[in-house]
């Protein structure tokens, strides 16, 4: 006779790094089901950005999560831009693309790193996180900053990135592309790796659509849906192909990232190349009226802010729903008849952010 | 045993993220790794209350989280030090307004070392957890009894040993 | 002296089936109480002035020897009437075997052969002897508090008290005789006593489930009986008589014989399942059945044949279907949450040990075997009786509702940690048996392979469930345990003899146990084995020593060095809820508190029972097939 | 199978890329969000920056004349560096230290 | 081996075990850093650790997890008297068994669940590996006549050439010991993902302190077991014993975490097999 | 600006959105503004990067079919609603009962527009403490 175990799983718990918690249900170490219980990060945001006027709602929207903070900002700045009919200089849809993918990078190699931690590789963990640092410095050279950039405004962006600074993220993204070159092998080829996520954590195509899955998780099980195709900022003027795998197993979740970090890199030394010359910013006057739901890829999938605007300073309502909030579904799919052990690799592998997921 | 100084020399920390935007989270992550490397202090980052001897918070307290954050900070054997990383832990920062957001983390346990920034940088990190170190030595081990167990445990009934789940 | 012996033999074996009669006859109960303490202790006081006395030959009166030849049939026969009653043709069939084949004696003209019965008082049947009166006795005192609390709270059946705690006490009586006997038709005819016995205290309950189980366990012990009646037909149709001729002879269809009728009793595989089906009885039955008595007669027989095994193909083959079965149970017990099969498991494994042993004919073999036969049968019936106390308290046998029951029964979780840990804890005696066994079998690859293994599965449930009645949630208040007076002091008694036992497991290794494996191979012993038992014996024993204030130490520094006020609530991902009743509620799904829940693991897909017989017994029936097939080669 | 064999080799051998901190500081880069920093003496105190402060971080009284950061509710945005009609609110490239 | 009087042999190693234990989980660690590309903790960092922990609040959730912590401690040190004063070798695996079996419990009696976990992973590993060192002891056997482990040490030819297969299995064994990848399943310093710090989770400050320096005491041990494969120099097995750490250090670092299945598999017929190989040969 | 918005009722919603189904659509997500009197619920979604929507007028008060059991995940959007606008759903696969993002001690329907939903003295009390310690 078989007993059920029940366990917390968070909301302290070191591999998360955020908090969130999964109750499972097991039958030795086998989950037979599993129920997320959040709000430990919920901060009221939304409410918030009613009350700040929406210049200041910038700032706000990169706080939504540190580790996309640009890809909010870039999405709030378009959404109001397209309420007010602003239209954004060419130079600075260009910078867009360049910090965003800049930011995916980093993005990419903080959850490759983490699911390296998360099947216990140590070596894999630091190894990705010293080279993200790379694309720190590029951030921190460029904006300002680390992590949250604040460069992004409505209008435009802030700053501008000099022929100098160009040449330096041009040099830093290969360096970043040699030192991945001897890391990644190990995270796609390595025998004991693979056994860690191959096989493990199967999302199959039909369940992926129908459950909702977004961004890396959706394209590993085949869902052909990246919305830089949609070409927003100047991703219509750039080549890029979409990368998809079909297993939809977290080895596939996996290949998607690895082969999404040189996809970025590719759009980076694009738009870099492409780069028109112009002014960064033009002025906005007036404050937004009537709604719309801007949206655009982020590192974890597609990203949507319903903004509704009244015509006075403050919105009317600003709603955000992140990749993984559309995530999590799909998540609870994967875990439940998972072994325990693969509970942290499937979890991380769906990339979770409960930050921006919660707001 | 004469008083070296082996809580600055081998200071653990655990890290709980309250209502962080993950920003300081993942700067005290890299503060891990190869380039900033915290290990070379000694310091580890445990998963473990029970192990811990610093406590590391980042982001604010909501209502769900401060009983959580109270009672990592329980689990902590004394003596211990509380570190409140970034301006939310401090006040609550840009959220501080929130409907959710009951302030900083001291509105819940004693901190002992507020490192400001939004995020936090990691070199401001270092320097928040080494001066968390600096206390830890300094408060000394005849304190330890005075751990902080807020309510008697009295009301102590025999149950069954396995009841049913609720 | 000899007037002296006849009447000890008589303590022995008469007395304890007296009281049995007599309480069959449903006397009140203070009667009862009187005449099984009676008997116990006439067994008892009797065993021990046997053991004494030394090893002896007794010849009794021959008339005994014709009484046995009348009597085989007849038992055979009772058998054959149970069988129909419960509607068996199978079991009808094969006892209605020893009819036909006194018939056949007859018509031989062999019957009644034997002119003097004898009696062989030598060193194993002394060993057998103490077991069976001293652990049996303790165990049938146990019964009375037990059949107390028993009766109060199961309804009344055909068997009540009376001669239920009546066959109980006769049991011993059938068991010491079994032992003692020479004459190969009186060792059947006990044989098939203490199925008979079996059969009724299985059958006690009179549910649906216990007939069952009494009725399997009949029909296996049977065939086992079957087997030793034309053993001991064909081998009194070459002229040996009695067990000690046999021997000596090289005859070896009857020693095949009688080793499957050892395998059935010991309950090897295949035949495990009537052990386990026994469970169903009252605690005392299992402890009886399993640790003294019953499975102990296949392991006294099948220690008897060793000198006769002398390199045979035969003993190698016994030898392996011992350690395969001990193997194989061991791997069947970890997917167990019932303590009782678990139990069960264990007993059929160490069996498995003990047989494994046998077979490997060495001095060494010999005395790893006996070493385990002894330590096994009180360590066992300790265990036996907590679980049966644990039942009676908490209600059920599982070992996942066994947490905290340290606190709840201080004193019988106690008992029961001390047994537990003398099956696989240094220094104690089983772990003393074990290492024997495994350095006795060095020279065979693959016995010596089924042990490792199987010894280290053995780790597995003991240690969960050695874990599991650790358990103490912080701060419970129980209410404690009360257990009758009967019950408790027999449990103490019974944990203060494995704990002496065990502290003196050297000395009685020298002084005991290798006389006897000496006297039984000393002229037959390879230069190697001799050599290994010179350095058993030259061991020293300050390591164990050492271990056991290791121990000591341990537990007093720790349990001094606690304090209340460093008790904090275990680690729950910081969800705890501190209500006052648990320790291990986190609060989950909407705020709502959730009990954490952690049971061991079972494995049972790795480590189902049906899995793993499915792949275990078809080997074993092989391997008993082979046991044959030497024979005609 | 084993990649990073060969590469933990030539990492073991080779200088660790750790950045020893506080023993020796990296330079920042120019442009870097530090904290921020005010010229009192430029400023009218016209409380421009406290309103538009998304963090209500200053507080500025023209009675009092106090300019009054709390440093520890600062998200180094750089909003009021910007809109500061005298620019005399400054950013500086250094991290703010650590309190007690 | 070296000095004859054995109670001031056993005085010094107690004494002196830990020490030497700590300084090689020091090393580990600087060299682990080392390959990670950090500069790492000081090479003392585990005294720094160790004593820290005894001075910390000693913090459980019930009295009989502190006595199994003594015992784990207890019968670490005594397996390791055991071995070095070449006592039976069975009877030291029993003993050294029983220290583990000591550390399980003492998981497992707290209502904690990640600490069950652990326990019960951990079961699951003894289970895994005891059967290749008992095969080991039996080698030892065969090879030397004789079950006390100081015969090897007088015996004429090391045992590596004698027990090639065995040494490999027996490296994997270490692996496991020494919560190395891939086999750090039960409790680690680094890998808490699944379980956070596995079975040791309920215990803190000095009553961690005991357990730690008892896993000092196990390093010991176990390196002066890798040295018996070597023992007629002993600088030889000494030289041979830190290869093998060095190769435990390397294998941490180019192996990601397997699942305990995975390990209970691999041991019962990989590890396994190859060692009873060499014993048949033996044989043969 | 949101095109392709069809209004529609509570009752005639679930036969929509099963027919969106039908049709190949994703489930994007929903969005409730508190309009005062009513609700106004949107729904999304999307079919290569094509977006639907269904605009709903719910007056306040009124109970809400889940469509959870159409699209699952739609669960975790639904409770989020219940918390932050106290809009009740009916046949929700999963419930929180009103406690999946907001916990006890936490406002309730904070986001309806009657609610101030800014903890003002909080933050009073805190800037006061570091204020103290920003001016040393
Ligand atoms: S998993 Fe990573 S983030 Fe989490 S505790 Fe471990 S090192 Fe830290
Ligand atoms: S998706 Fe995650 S990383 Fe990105 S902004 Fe949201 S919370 Fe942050
Ligand atoms: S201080 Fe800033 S970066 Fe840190 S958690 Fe708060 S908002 Fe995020
Ligand atoms: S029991 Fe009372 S006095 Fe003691 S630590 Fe707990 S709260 Fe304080
Ligand atoms: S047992 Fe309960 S009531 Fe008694 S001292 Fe402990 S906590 Fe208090
Ligand atoms: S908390 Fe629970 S276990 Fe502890 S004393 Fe109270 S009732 Fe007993
Ligand atoms: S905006 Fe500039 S001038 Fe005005 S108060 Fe602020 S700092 Fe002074
Ligand atoms: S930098 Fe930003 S947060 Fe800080 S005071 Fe200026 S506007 Fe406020």
């Amino acid at each position: 006779m078989i007993r059920r175990n029940t366990i917390p799983f968070g909301p302290q718990h070191p591999v998360l790094p955020e908090p969130i918690q999964l109750r499972l249900v097991m039958e030795d170490e086998k989950i037979v089901e599993a129920l997320p219980s959040i709000g430990y990060v919920h901060r009221g945001l939304e409410k918030i950005a009613e009350k700040k006027d929406y210049v200041q709602d910038v700032y706000l929207a990169e706080r939504i999560c540190g580790i996309c903070s640009f890809m909010h900002s870039q999405n709030y700045c378009q959404g109001i831009e397209s309420l007010m009919n602003v239209a954004v200089p060419d130079r600075a849809r260009f910078l867009r693309v360049v910090w965003a993918e800049i930011h995916r990078i980093h993005s990419h190699l903080l959850i490759l790193g983490l699911l390296a931690d998360a099947f216990g590789f140590e070596n894999l963990f630091m190894r990705l996180w010293q080279i993200r640092e790379l694309v720190l410095d590029i951030m921190e050279k460029t904006t300002g900053g680390r992590v949250i950039l604040g460069v992004c405004t409505i209008g435009g962006v802030k700053r501008d990135i000099t022929p100098e600074t160009s040449d330096y993220i041009l040099r830093q993204l290969d360096e970043i592309e040699r030192q991945l070159s001897a890391v990644l092998p190990s995270l796609t080829h390595d025998y004991s790796v693979k056994q860690r996520l191959v096989g493990i954590g199967v999302l199959p195509k039909d369940k992926a659509y129908e459950l909702g899955a977004v961004g890396p998780v959706a394209r590993a099980s085949g869902v052909a849906m990246d919305l830089r195709e949609s070409g927003y900022a100047a991703y219509g003027e750039l080549n890029f192909a979409m990368v998809t795998e079909s297993a939809g197993d977290c080895y596939a979740r996996t290949l998607v990232r690895v082969r999404e970090l040189a996809t970025s890199a590719d759009l980076t030394r694009q738009a870099l190349a492409k780069m028109p010359s112009g002014p960064i910013t033009t002025p906005v006057k007036g404050s937004p009226t009537g709604e719309v739901l801007a949206r655009i890829e982020q590192p974890r999938g597609e990203l949507n802010f319903y903004i509704k605007g009244n015509g006075s300073r403050n919105l009317e309502r600003f709603r955000v729903r992140t990749p993984t909030f559309a995530n999590l579904p799909p998540l609870l799919h994967m875990l439940t008849g998972c072994q325990l052990a693969d509970v942290p690799v499937i979890a991380i592998c769906i990339d979770p952010c409960i930050s921006c997921t919660e707001r | 045993m004469p008083a070296m100084s082996t809580f600055k020399k081998s200071p653990w920390v655990v890290h709980f993220n309250c209502n962080s935007c993950n920003g300081c989270d993942i700067e005290f992550l890299a503060c891990l790794t190869p380039v900033y490397d915290l290990e070379r202090f000694g310091i580890l980052h445990v998963g473990n209350p029970k192990h811990a001897d610093v406590l590391l918070v980042t982001g604010s307290v909501n209502h769900r989280n401060a009983r959580v954050l109270r009672n990592v900070y329980d689990q902590m054997p004394a003596p211990k030090v509380v570190v409140a990383c970034g301006v939310c832990a401090a006040t609550g920062g840009i959220f501080a307004d929130g409907y959710n957001v009951l302030g900083g983390i001291d509105k819940v346990v004693p901190v002992d070392v507020f490192v400001p920034g939004c995020p936090a940088r990691p070199e401001a990190m270092i320097d928040g957890i080494i001066r968390a170190a600096e206390i830890l030595e300094s408060r000394n081990t005849a304190a330890i009894t005075s751990v902080s167990c807020r309510k008697p445990l009295h009301r102590c009934t025999p149950v069954p040993d396995s009841p049913k789940p609720v | 002296m000899h007037e002296t012996r006849e009447w000890l033999l008589g303590g022995l074996v008469l007395i304890p089936i007296l009281c049995g009669g007599i309480m069959a006859a449903r006397v009140p109960k203070g009667i009862r109480n009187l005449l099984i303490v009676l008997g116990g202790m006439t067994t008892i006081a009797c065993s021990i002035l046997l053991a004494l006395g030394g090893t002896q030959r007794i010849a009794l009166h021959p008339s005994l020897g014709i009484a046995g030849a009348v009597l085989e049939p007849l038992v055979g026969a009772l058998v054959c009437w149970i069988g129909l009653r419960i509607r068996s043709r199978l079991i009808c069939a094969m006892a209605a075997m020893p009819l036909l084949l006194t018939l056949a004696s007859l018509l031989t003209g062999n019957w009644a052969h034997t002119a003097e019965t004898v009696v062989v008082i030598d060193s194993l049947s002394l060993v057998m002897v103490l077991i069976i009166s001293i652990v049996g006795g303790l165990i049938t005192f146990f019964a009375i508090g037990y059949m107390d609390q028993h009766e109060q709270h199961s309804t009344p059946t055909a068997m009540d008290g009376g001669s239920f705690l009546g066959v109980l006490v006769a049991f011993l009586g059938l068991m010491n005789g079994l032992v003692l006997t020479d004459d190969l038709r009186w060792l059947t005819i006990f044989w098939e006593a203490t199925t008979l016995c079996s059969f009724l205290l299985i059958g006690y309950e009179g549910s649906l489930e216990s007939n069952n189980s009494a009725r399997r366990a009949l029909l296996i012990n049977t065939f086992g009986g079957t087997c030793l009646a034309v053993a001991s037909f064909v081998a009194e149709r070459d002229g040996h008589g009695t067990l000690s001729s046999l021997l000596t002879s090289s005859a070896l269809l009857p020693l095949a014989l009688m080793a499957v009728a050892s395998m059935s009793k010991a309950a090897q595989l295949p035949f495990q399942s009537w052990l386990l089906g026994a469970m169903v009885a009252p605690t005392p039955v299992s402890a009886l059945l399993h640790s003294s008595t019953m499975v102990k007669a296949g392991s006294y027989l099948v220690l008897r044949l060793a000198p006769a095994l002398d390199a045979t193909v035969l003993g190698g083959i016994i030898s392996l279907a011992g350690a395969f079965t001990f193997a194989a149970a061991s791997a069947m017990s970890i997917s167990q949450s019932n303590g009782k099969r678990v139990l069960a498991y264990s007993t059929i494994a160490n069996l498995g040990l003990i047989a494994a042993c046998a077979g490997i004919h060495s001095p060494l073999a010999f005395a790893a075997a006996l070493t385990i036969l002894i330590f096994h049968a009180v360590s066992k019936a300790l265990l036996f009786l907590c679980v049966g106390t644990i039942e009676q308290t908490i209600g059920s046998r599982h070992i996942e509702d066994m947490g905290g029951i340290l606190f709840k029964m201080p004193l019988t979780t106690t008992v029961a940690i001390i047994g537990m840990a003398s099956m696989m804890v240094p220094p104690f005696g089983m772990l003393i048996g074990k290492w024997m066994a495994i350095e006795a079998s060095v020279d065979n690859p693959l016995i010596l392979l089924l042990l490792i293994l199987g010894s280290a599965l053995t780790i597995f449930f003991w240690s969960k469930w050695l874990g599991r009645i650790t358990t103490a949630s912080y701060h419970h208040k129980y209410t404690i345990e009360k257990v009758s007076i009967w019950m408790s002091s027999i449990l103490l008694i019974m944990g203060l003899a494995v704990l002496t036992a065990s502290l003196g497991a050297l000395p009685i290794q020298r002084y005991v146990i290798k006389p006897v494996s000496l006297s039984f191979f000393g002229q037959y012993g390879t230069r190697t084995s001799l050599s290994l038992l010179d350095s058993v014996d030259a061991f020293l024993g300050w390591p164990l020593l050492v271990v056991l204030g290791a121990i000591l130490i341990s537990v007093l520094v720790g349990s001094a060095l606690f304090r209340k006020s460093h008790i904090r609530l275990p680690y729950l991902c910081g969800e705890n809820v501190d209500t006052p009743e648990y320790s291990f509620i986190f609060r989950s799904i909407a705020d709502t508190p959730s009990m954490a829940l952690l049971n061991s693991y079972y494995l049972s897909r790795v480590f189902g029972e049906q899995r793993i017989e499915m792949i275990c017994n078809p080997i074993a029936i092989l391997i008993v097939i082979s046991l044959f097939g030497v024979i005609f080669q | 199978m084993i990649h990073l064999a060969g590469s933990i080799f030539s990492k073991l051998l080779s200088k660790p890329d750790t950045r020893r901190y506080p023993m020796e500081r990296r330079p920042v880069a120019p442009g870097t969000r530090g904290h921020i920093d005010i010229e009192i003496e430029k400023c009218i105190f016209c409380g421009a920056c406290q309103k538009r402060c998304p963090s209500n971080a200053l507080e500025v009284s023209r009675d009092s004349k106090a300019w009054i950061l709390n440093r520890y509710a600062c998200i180094v945005c750089g909003y009021c560096v910007e809109i500061c009609p005298k620019k005399c609110i400054r950013m500086n490239d250094t991290h703010h230290t650590p309190g007690a | 081996m070296i000095t004859p009087n054995p109670t001031f042999q056993i005085a010094l190693l107690i004494l002196l075990a830990p020490f030497f234990g700590a300084l090689i989980a020091g090393l580990d660690r600087k060299i682990t850093a080392r390959m990670q590309g950090r500069i790492g903790p000081p090479v003392l960092q585990p005294f720094y650790d160790v004593m820290k922990l005894l001075r910390k609040e000693p913090i459980v959730v019930n009295r009989i997890q502190v006595v199994y912590a003594f015992l784990h401690l207890a019968f670490m040190a005594l397996s390791l008297i055991l071995l070095v004063l070449g006592q039976d070798s069975l009877m030291f695996l029993f003993v050294f068994a029983f220290s583990t079996l000591a550390l399980v419990l003492g998981g497992m009696c707290v209502r904690s669940p990640y600490s069950r976990i652990g326990s019960q992973r951990e079961i699951m590993l003894m289970v895994a590996y005891e059967p290749v060192l008992i095969v080991l002891m039996i080698g030892m056997y065969l090879v030397n006549g004789s079950f006390l482990l100081a015969s090897p040490i007088a015996a004429a030819r090391p045992m590596l050439f004698t027990l090639p297969l065995i040494f490999i299995a027996v490296l994997v064994v270490l692996a496991i010991k020494l919560q190395k990848s891939p086999f750090d399943l039960a409790t680690s310093h680094h890998a808490h993902q699944e379980i956070i710090k596995g079975l040791t989770i309920e215990y803190a400050g000095p009553y961690l302190a005991i357990l730690e320096i008892a896993h000092f005491y196990e390093i010991a041990l176990l390196f002066y077991l890798i040295m018996l494969f070597w023992a007629s120099s002993l600088l030889i097995g000494a030289l041979l014993a830190c290869a093998a750490f060095f190769l435990m250090i390397i294998a941490d670092n180019v192996f990601a975490r397997l699942t305990s299945i995975w390990t209970f598999r691999f041991m019962w017929t990989g590890a396994l097999i190859l060692s009873l190989t060499n014993i048949l040969w033996l044989y043969l | 600006m949101l095109d392709n918005v069809t209004e529609t009722t509570a009752e005639a919603l679930p036969a929509r959105v099963w027919q969106t189904r039908q049709e190949g659509y994703r489930f994007v997500t929903m969005t409730c503004t508190d309009l005062g009197d009513s609700h106004d619920i949107l729904y999304h979604f999307d079919r290569n990067y094509s977006l639907r929507h269904f605009r709903l007028r719910l007056p306040r008060g009124e109970c809400l079919a889940s469509i959870s059991s159409i699209f699952f995940a739609a669960i975790l959007v639904e409770n989020e609603i219940k918390d932050l606008f106290g809009i009740e759903f009916s046949g929700l696969a999963i419930d929180y009962k009103g406690r999946f993002i907001l916990s006890d001690g936490a406002p309730l329907a904070p986001l309806n527009k009657s609610h101030a939903g800014i903890g003002m003295e909080i933050r009073n009390l805190t800037q006061a403490a570091s204020k103290k310690e920003a001016r040393s």
